[in-house]
């Protein structure tokens, strides 16, 4: 199996569906390598994924939700595998599951957005932080609540993401501007509520997102606003990052510059961490969190 | 998903009326104290169950959730009655469960769960699956424990007072309450209690004449001195009228005054959550907090100000502290952070239960 | 309840107010389902009485019997919380005229088994009426003649409750609080001193005086009561009875007290458009909790609290650039649409405002279609009305059900009601009324309500307009003989015009004599007009027109009392007709003198009108008198004219 | 409740009727009148007035008179010092007088009737102090009508703070008097009538029922009657953080002095309005202070061959231990009476005396021109610039200061909602609402307690101080802490008015090292009659606490606002030390 094919596949999906997140993808992936690489034993399987997320992690896109997507579906396949001894039957069942899980996956964004309705208020403000699809499926779902309320949305430099977002809320018949990244702290004491997205969830409870949040979260804090974060539940990974350098390297920069081995520190990273304390609440398909429940369920599934 | 999402056409008359009679009894003042309140709904729901004819999962959870439904609509603050429903629902389902024996009976715990997740057995949603079995038999033993817990809250609660309350000490009450005042007489007698009077002087007053009169030294200080005197405070004790998710609080109208400050001196605030006032709604639902309750208390009406047009006059019913305003729940289990409530919601309810 | 018949709380409700106060609206539906703050009155009551401990309600319906009889058990049926704890029975009586009718009927019927509550269907109440009565019983243990506890709220003398009502000045024992003197005023009387007895205050230690009571309609009865109203058939009115009891209180052996209610207790009562206005607002403020603009509906907390007392229902929509200033009650259904702006104001169920619409100090009821760029100020617009495009409504209109207003139309301080002819009554009333207004609002500065000023004062308000002018003619002949009984009436109404005495004794006069002669209520009427019209000073006199507008004028409450109902006012044109042929000083102008009852709002024109018709068919001599062909030729042409004229 | 609107409502009656009778520079016609109306507003026929007037009738009419003249040249203050002063004596001598009747009255027979019986227990201790006890009680009563009537004449925004002060102040001492005077009598008369037939007594009674004075009778003696337990048990009830506190409240020092010492009148009065509460709020507190010291100048006679500068500094070091001993100076009367030491001690050793005590006296109009009137100007202009359209600004309890600052702003057009806050055990703030609401502001009503739901919507908090300590902490009403608190956790800026009189050298971190402890009954419910506080005194472990003040951290102020500019509560000591090179104090 060739790792440019997998990296094909795994674009190809990237590409093709908009609104499909990075996670999502890579476990379409890796089930269709399970689908399309035939293999005789646990092992070889074991192998190929292996393989496989590899392949991925270095296909020049954000890594931090596909490594937590994969290692879930790994975690996925040790649990199938356990279940039963002979191979192909083993082999079916996991496709047959693997797409059930798929589809909760799907679903998940979805429930979330449910679970933030009522903490979006008529005649509230929110600002938001560059472009996150559950939080757009949320606001949009809101306004069709006919919920009168105002967003700021921060450009969020490089990729000014936040534009679009912009441009799909406003589509959406939602009252939105776009502010500056730099505004925030300026914007902070009119907004009643921060609502971001998350690319990971991490074991403390805290959340790696696209730079800036750090930043965001600590001007709301300050000014006591409160900071939910929504968030599909595949996106927890069983990472403990205890401060900006301590994130993983390949979260932080395209494989693309880890490879051409310039001076990372002259780099702009693309994620920041922001701790537990920052978060009031995370909304999530498993519910609405306390930061300190992501662990809880973290350990449930891993130990 | 919850059956039946229909108001309560899926309950027939006789229940309607005992519903009724159960309303009115607490409107009109003669069913007061959320502990009774939550017991007599137990007895509501125990009657329904046994005498609703078909006793399967499904029919139950209707039947329960339809009451539970009708009460919440016509008492929408007393969250204690749905707690109550809640947890008889959770119990049908746990009995369902029991007797469908499912795969997912290693996972403890309901509702989502990553490790559900990963597990992939669509089986959660089989949960109120078409077994047949007729659970009110288990189900009796599951409300008399309730019952039972329910009976023993309050003692259990207190019992917790030696633990926290020291002799020589100094502790700030708020308003009046029955479990706060019988929290404190639990503890040892040496302490100094100053009780802020709530928005209800008299209750107030009265409690602590009798906390007097059993030989505590009772401070009155009115609700514009609590500032004053916090900073000779050791322990704010208080008794909460909710405990909402993810360690909110849900009290007499006043209250943020004095979390605040406590919070500014730093003094312990203890919040005493008895489980059936653990509820899992969390705290923008308006409609909750923004109840009104008369304005006599603050402006008697008799002023012809309040008469004029451009004059309003407010006086909430309850206020809201946020979760890192309190130190500790006092629940019937002993004492938890905060932080640690949606842990305890989760144990208690299932999570499809969380909105009736 | 049923095993101990004794112990249950009695109540009796009184469904009308038996004035005109809420005119139209009143006519069209009656007046326990007129919505406060959204909520059927009926629903306040009851609910009160079942937070009360009452175990047992009586609703006493003079008019529209059957449809109070099937709210009621439609509401049942939806399980009230009320229906719960109390059994409720309507009561229908349509030959009730008065409270003091009322009573004897329930006396006659024996409905009430012991002490019991008497409140009006217009009593809005958060009062323990268990506990009360209790007291009063207590009371009754000490003085056997204690017949009545009254209930009032004690307020600040400026407050509006007193202010827009009949002020109550209450002199009592302060030890026993027993009632000694109780005088109303007049609305907006300017009298300054009352007089007090001096024994009132020789014969107790200690005298109460209050100045400053609102009186919510609500009394704690001893089973003396009803008796003592068919002892006495003078007792028309609750204030009859205190005021007889007051005056002659050895001989009837029976006694008064009065009880405030404490600071936390609301009590006031809904008497007319301005009351209205009030108990509405402090429904809204919550002043009544636990009653409220849910009250009744099993259902709470449908409606989401936005700050400033606005309060919308779950599902009513507002458009993104509407504004709601403060004070607002939005029911289910309604849509608001952009650029409007709302204040003080009540909107019903299903309503859709249009675009740029301003609603301030207006009650607007259910089903109501209000057209872009409206302005509804301090009015009442009832159920299923339209209001077109561009028009403005201000100064306490009030328009009754399925009117439509064509757009652009202008509306001050006038009645619409459906039908064509009252509507181009109430036009040219307008014209009175309006000059009303002016003088009113001058005298009470920058009242909000001002509008709604009219209830109370729209009796007096109608003779100050005088449209008509008279021809004197000289003639001077005597009064024929009719019957003892119209000769009596002639008398006291004689006597009562010159010695200027106070109309409500003339209707105890009259109504003593009716008695005595035992006559029908509708010979009354015609006796009364027929005597008003043969009264000596007309013979005299020279300007005969100008006596009766005078006279018309002093006896107005006298006729109002009588001249209700349609049968009433046929009654009395019959009277006229049958004076004007009668007696001579009239002959000839029975056209000026109709003209003059009408300008004095005692008759209007659908029964003007099928009266005519009925003259011509059975010809009577003064069909074709000329004056009278020109009044209803005018009347006519009045009525084309206000056609066109919007 | 509604009684003391009731009342209010003919006091105003009251107050109109003796302006009027003061245009007809009081003839003698005018007592009988005056005092007519005030109760017979609403029942002229009550025979009782007529008989009412029993022994200590025609000196009473001569102070009544005397009352009219004063009210009438109350507009030119010159003459009003003579008259208040002159008949003041004498209202005390009427009071005492009373009151010794009164205690004869008790003595002869040994209380037959009820009513007797507090008036012996009370005449027994020391009568000096219960006279004075009598007058603090009846102006106890006043001072609410002294409120109305202030929130009635809105002179005391209208022409500046000084003269608001003033004429309210004058009207409510005049009223007081008044009162006094007939509190004198009726007691004395009750007394009287105890051992006459029980008529006369009943309609006594019955007068008074409707204007609430008869509850006053009964409060008049009630205190009384209660005061032994008071005394003795006052010793169990003490905090013990406060117990630093206490002695400065009890009445104890009311007995202690000596009316017929050489105190000037107005000192004594005013030594009886602070102790009474009469005169509140700093400002008030100061000028009456000043006036006072006005009028002990003018009428200070110099003894022989003593400097000027020393004799009066001693006489007015005896005057200030008396009034402090009846209330604990606030910061701007310490600040008032450094001032005047200052200009004492700057005169020369040959001054005139005349001259000294016209340049005294033109020294205090300076510092209560400058300091509070055109001061509070400066800072209304300030804070008006800082309230914008729509703004919503929430203001604790009630301040002379903050009402002008908001009718000012109303006044200049501005758009605003005002939300008063008050507590249970100050009425304060609902006498601000109502003025407020009189000069048609949109307002909002609430109880302390429910800050937490307003405070959302709130845009500004404005506060007034009754002082501003160095450290920059901020002495205010009990309950200002908490606002500022509340406000600090939604993000509200907090602004604090006061004049840099108000600013003084102390330091303080809690309100536990300065503090005073208001009446304890005033916690107890007044409109349930048995409040299960009511008996707290025979209950050892139960003591109601009643803080007048507490103290505000620099840290929850955004900032204050004085004449001089809007700066950071940090920068008191600059003020101050800027001050000291501007005024010398």
């Amino acid at each position: 199996m060739k790792k440019e094919e997998v990296q094909e596949i795994f674009l190809k999906i990237m590409k093709e569906e908009e609104d499909v997140s990075a996670g999502v993808a890579a476990i379409r992936t890796l089930l269709s390598v399970i689908e399309n690489y035939k293999v005789t034993t646990v092992r070889e399987l074991d192998l190929n994924m292996q393989l496989a997320v590899e392949a991925m992690k270095h296909c020049d896109q954000p890594v931090t939700a596909i490594s937590s997507g994969c290692e879930l579906f790994m975690r996925f396949i040790t649990f199938a595998k356990l279940d039963f001894t002979d191979f192909e039957e083993c082999e079916q069942i996991m496709l047959q599951r693997g797409n059930i899980f798929l589809n909760t996956l799907l679903e998940a964004r979805g429930k979330v957005a449910k679970q933030a309705m009522p903490f979006i208020t008529d005649g509230c403000k929110i600002l938001t932080h560059s472009r996150s699809r559950v939080v757009l499926q949320a606001m949009l779902e809101a306004a069709k609540a006919n919920k009168r309320f105002e967003v700021y949305v921060t450009m969020s430099c490089p990729d000014n993401s936040g534009e679009l977002m912009h441009k799909q809320l406003v589509a959406g018949g939602v009252d939105a501007t776009l502010i500056l990244d730099s505004a925030v702290g300026y914007i902070m004491e009119q907004v009643d509520i921060v609502m971001i997205g998350a690319e990971g969830v991490t074991e403390s409870g805290g959340i790696i997102n696209k730079i800036g949040t750090y930043l965001l979260g600590m001007a709301a804090l300050e000014l006591k606003k409160p900071v939910y974060v929504l968030t599909e539940s595949f996106k927890f990974s069983r990472i403990y990052p205890l401060d900006q350098q301590d994130l993983p390297k390949e979260f932080k920069y395209l494989s693309s510059v880890l490879k051409s081995g310039k001076d990372l520190t002259k780099e702009h990273p693309l994620v920041d961490y922001t701790p537990p304390a920052y978060i009031t609440l995370l909304f999530t398909d498993l519910g609405i969190l306390t930061p300190s429940a992501v662990s809880d369920e973290l350990i449930k599934l891993y130990l | 998903m919850s059956p039946s999402k229909g108001s309560g056409k899926d309950l027939d008359d006789k229940f309607i009326d005992l519903i009724g009679k159960f309303v009115s009894d607490i409107k009109n003042g003669k069913l007061r104290g959320s502990n009774n309140i939550a017991l007599s709904m137990v007895t509501l729901l125990e009657t329904i169950i046994s005498d609703s004819q078909n006793a399967t999962a499904y029919e139950l959870c209707t039947a329960v959730r339809a009451a539970g439904r009708r009460v919440a609509a016509a008492l929408p603050h007393e969250l204690v009655a749905s707690n109550v429903t809640r947890r008889i629902l959770r119990a049908v389902r746990d009995e369902n469960r029991a007797h469908a024996n499912q795969v997912n009976q290693t996972v403890e715990g309901s509702g989502e769960s990553l490790q559900r997740l990963v597990l992939a057995a669509g089986a959660r949603r089989a949960t109120l699956g078409a077994a047949q079995h007729d659970l009110r038999e288990p189900l009796r033993d599951h409300i008399a424990e309730l019952r039972g817990e329910l009976e023993s809250s309050v003692s259990s609660v207190c019992g917790q007072a030696k633990e926290h309350v020291h002799g020589d000490e100094v502790i700030l009450t708020y308003g009046a309450s029955a479990l706060a005042e019988k929290f404190l007489r639990a503890a040892p007698r040496t302490y100094k209690l100053i009780l802020a009077e709530g928005p209800e002087t008299a209750e107030s007053h009265a409690m602590a004449h009798r906390l007097s009169t059993a030989g505590i030294s009772v401070t009155v200080v009115s609700s514009a001195s609590i500032y004053a005197v916090m900073s000779r405070v050791n322990k704010v004790v208080i008794s909460v009228s909710a405990a909402l998710g993810g360690g909110a609080v849900l009290a007499a109208a006043g209250l943020s005054a004095v979390t605040q400050a406590a919070r500014h001196y730093s003094v312990p605030v203890l919040a005493l959550a008895p489980l059936y006032k653990l509820c899992p709604v969390h705290a923008t639902d308006a409609s909750y907090f923004n109840a009104l309750a008369p304005p006599h208390s603050a402006l008697p009406y008799e002023r012809h100000e309040c008469a004029s047009d451009n004059v309003h006059v407010y006086a909430p019913m309850y206020d809201f502290a946020p979760p890192d305003h309190i130190t500790l729940f006092i629940t019937n289990l002993g004492g938890s952070s905060p932080s640690y409530m949606y842990r305890l919601l989760s144990e208690l309810y299932d999570p499809n239960d969380y909105n009736l | 309840m049923e095993i101990d018949k004794e112990n249950v709380v009695q109540a009796v409700v009184i469904m009308d107010t038996f004035n005109d106060h809420f005119n139209p609206i009143s006519k069209c539906k009656p007046m326990s389902l007129l919505p406060v703050a959204g909520v059927p009155l009926i629903n306040y009551i009851l609910e009160s009485l079942a937070h009360g401990g009452v175990g047992e309600v009586i609703l006493f319906c003079c008019q529209d019997g059957p449809t109070i009889k099937d709210y009621i058990r439609k509401s049942i049926e939806n399980k009230a919380i009320w229906s719960v704890t109390m059994d409720v029975q309507v009561m229908m009586s349509d030959s009730c005229q008065t409270m003091g009718d009322v009573m004897r009927e329930i006396d006659a019927a024996g409905l009430v088994r012991g002490y019991f509550i008497l409140a009006g269907v217009n009593t809005i109440t958060n009062i323990n009426f268990g506990a009360l009565l209790e007291q009063h019983k207590q009371l009754c243990k000490k003085d056997k003649g204690a017949a009545m506890t009254l209930v009032y709220k004690k307020v600040a003398w400026e407050h509006p409750l007193i202010g827009s009502d009949k002020p109550i000045f209450l002199a009592a024992d302060a030890n026993t609080n027993k009632v000694l003197m109780h005088h109303k005023y007049k609305p907006k009387s300017t009298e300054k001193s009352i007089s007090l007895p001096l024994e009132v205050v020789l014969n107790h230690s200690e005298v109460k005086l209050h100045h400053n009571l609102a009186d919510a309609n609500i009394a704690l009865c001893s089973p003396s009561v009803p008796p003592l109203f068919s002892d006495n058939f003078d007792f028309q009115t609750r204030d009859d009875f205190v005021h007889g009891i007051l005056i002659n209180e050895e001989i009837l052996a029976s006694s008064l007290y009065y009880t405030l209610l404490k600071g936390n207790q609301y009590a006031a009562a809904v008497t007319n458009w301005k009351t209205y206005q009030t108990v509405c607002r402090d429904v809204l403020h919550n002043w009544a909790y636990p009653l409220s603009f849910e009250t009744g509906s099993t259902e709470q907390n449908n409606y989401l609290f936005m700050g400033n007392h606005i309060f919308r229902e779950k599902s009513s929509t507002l458009s993104r650039s509407c504004s709601l200033i403060e004070d607002v009650l939005i029911g289910s259904q309604t849509h608001i649409n952009d650029n409007t702006v709302v204040s003080k104001s009540v909107i019903g169920k299903n309503c859709v405002i249009g675009n740029n619409v301003t609603i301030t100090g207006s009650h607007i009821m259910n089903n109501v279609v209000i057209k872009d760029n409206c302005k509804v100020l301090n009015s009442f617009i009832d159920e299923q009305c339209t209001i077109g495009e561009n028009s403005v409504i201000e100064n306490g209109t009030i328009i009754a059900s399925n009117v439509v207003v064509d757009a652009g139309s202008q509306l001050k301080g006038t009645l619409l009601e459906s039908s064509e002819v009252d509507k181009e009554k109430s036009l040219m009333k307008s014209t009175s009324e309006c000059t009303e207004w002016e003088n009113e609002s001058s005298g009470s500065g920058g009242d909000d309500f001002i509008g709604f000023e009219k209830s109370w004062s729209s009796s007096e308000s109608c003779y100050s307009s005088d449209g008509s002018d008279e021809s004197s003619l000289p003639d001077s002949p005597v009064p024929e003989d009719t019957n003892i009984f119209l000769q009596e009436v002639i008398d006291s109404l004689a006597r009562g015009y010159e010695e200027k005495l106070k109309n409500d004794y003339l209707i105890l006069e009259i109504n003593s004599s009716r008695y005595a002669y035992n006559i029908q209520l509708h010979e009354v009427n015609f006796f009364v007009v027929r005597a008003l019209l043969s009264m000596p000073v007309l013979a005299e006199n020279k300007n005969v027109l100008n006596t009766v507008k005078d006279i018309l004028k002093y006896f107005r409450p006298v006729l109002s009392n009588y001249i209700k109902t349609k049968s009433s006012i046929m009654d009395c044109l019959r009277a006229v007709e049958d004076s004007c042929i009668k007696c001579e000083w009239l002959d000839g102008k029975s056209g000026q003198v109709l003209h003059l009852l009408y300008e004095a709002d005692v008759v209007d024109e659908d029964s003007l009108i099928e009266w005519h018709k009925d003259l011509e068919e059975n010809e009577s001599p003064i069909a074709n008198q000329t004056s009278l062909v020109k009044f209803f030729d005018w009347l006519e042409e009045a009525s084309e004219e206000s056609d066109d004229s919007d | 409740m509604s009684s003391t609107d009731n009342k209010s409502r003919e006091d105003v009656m009251a107050a109109r009727q003796a302006k009027k009778l003061a245009k007809q520079k009081g003839k003698e016609a005018a007592p009988e009148q005056v005092q007519i109306p005030a109760e017979a507003q609403v029942k002229p026929a009550t025979p009782v007035q007529q008989e009412k007037p029993s022994k200590p009738e025609p000196k009473v009419n001569s102070l009544k008179s005397k009352d009219e003249v004063d009210k009438a040249v109350l507009k030119e203050e010159k003459v009003i010092v003579a008259d208040k002063s002159k008949d003041d004596i004498k209202a005390e001598r009427a009071a005492k007088k009373a009151a010794k009747q009164a205690k004869k009255k008790g003595a002869t027979e040994g209380g037959d009737a009820p009513q007797d019986k507090p008036q012996v227990a009370a005449a027994a201790p020391a009568n000096e102090n219960m006279t004075v006890k009598d007058v603090v009680e009846t102006l106890r009563d006043i001072a609410i009508v002294a409120k109305e009537i202030q929130g009635v004449t809105d002179k005391v925004i209208d022409l500046g703070a000084k003269k608001a002060e003033d004429s309210s102040k004058s009207k409510a001492e005049l009223k007081a008097e008044r009162r006094a005077k007939q509190e004198a009598q009726r007691a004395a008369k009750q007394a009287a009538q105890e051992k006459v037939v029980a008529k006369p007594k009943a309609e006594a009674k019955a007068a008074p029922e409707k204007d609430a004075t008869s509850v006053k009778v009964e409060k008049a003696v009630k205190p009384k009657s209660t005061e032994k337990p008071k005394v003795k048990s006052q010793g169990s009830h003490r905090v013990n953080w406060f117990q630093h506190l206490y002695k400065e409240h009890d009445k104890e020092s009311l007995k202690t002095i000596a009316i017929n010492s050489n105190l000037h009148p107005a000192i004594i009065k005013l030594g009886v309005q602070l102790a009474s509460r009469v005169v509140s709020g700093s400002n008030a507190r100061c000028i009456a202070l000043l006036d006072a010291l006005k009028k002990m100048v003018r009428d200070y006679t110099l003894p022989a061959k003593t400097e000027f500068a020393r004799g009066l500094e001693a006489h007015l070091a005896s005057s200030l231990d008396f009034l402090w001993a009846m209330r604990q100076p606030s910061a701007s009367q310490t600040n008032a009476v450094k001032f005047f030491r200052y200009h004492l001690t700057q005169l020369p050793n040959n001054v005139d005396e005349f001259d000294a005590k016209k340049t005294l006296q033109e020294e205090i109009d300076r510092y209560i021109r400058e300091q509070i009137d055109m001061a509070g100007e400066a800072i209304s202009i300030a804070v008006r610039n800082k309230i914008s359209n729509g703004d919503n600004i929430l203001t604790y309890g009630c301040s002379s200061l903050i009402e002008r600052i908001l009718l000012d702003a109303w006044a200049a057009g501005l758009q605003f909602r005002t939300v008063v806050v008050g507590s249970r055990v100050q009425p304060a703030a609902q006498h601000m609402l109502r003025r407020l609401v009189a000069r048609g502001l949109p307002c909002t009503y609430i109880d302390i307690t429910a800050l937490g739901f307003v405070m959302n919507t709130v845009s500004k908090v404005v506060l007034g101080a009754g002082a501003l300590l160095v450290n920059g902490s901020v002495l205010g009403s009990a309950g200002s802490a908490q606002l500022a608190l509340a406000a600090r956790a939604r993000n509200v800026p907090v602004l604090v008015a006061c004049e840099t009189h108000k600013f003084c050298d102390r330091v303080q971190t809690d309100a536990f090292v300065y503090n005073e402890i208001g009446d304890p009954d005033d916690l107890i419910d007044k409109n349930d009659e048995n409040s299960p506080l009511k008996d707290w005194r025979t209950n050892p472990n139960l003591t109601p606490l009643n803080l007048t003040y507490d103290v505000t951290p620099p840290s929850l102020v955004t900032a204050v606002v004085t004449e001089l500019a809007i700066l950071p509560c940090t920068s008191a000591p600059v003020v101050l030390r800027f001050k000291l090179s501007e005024y010398g104090v």
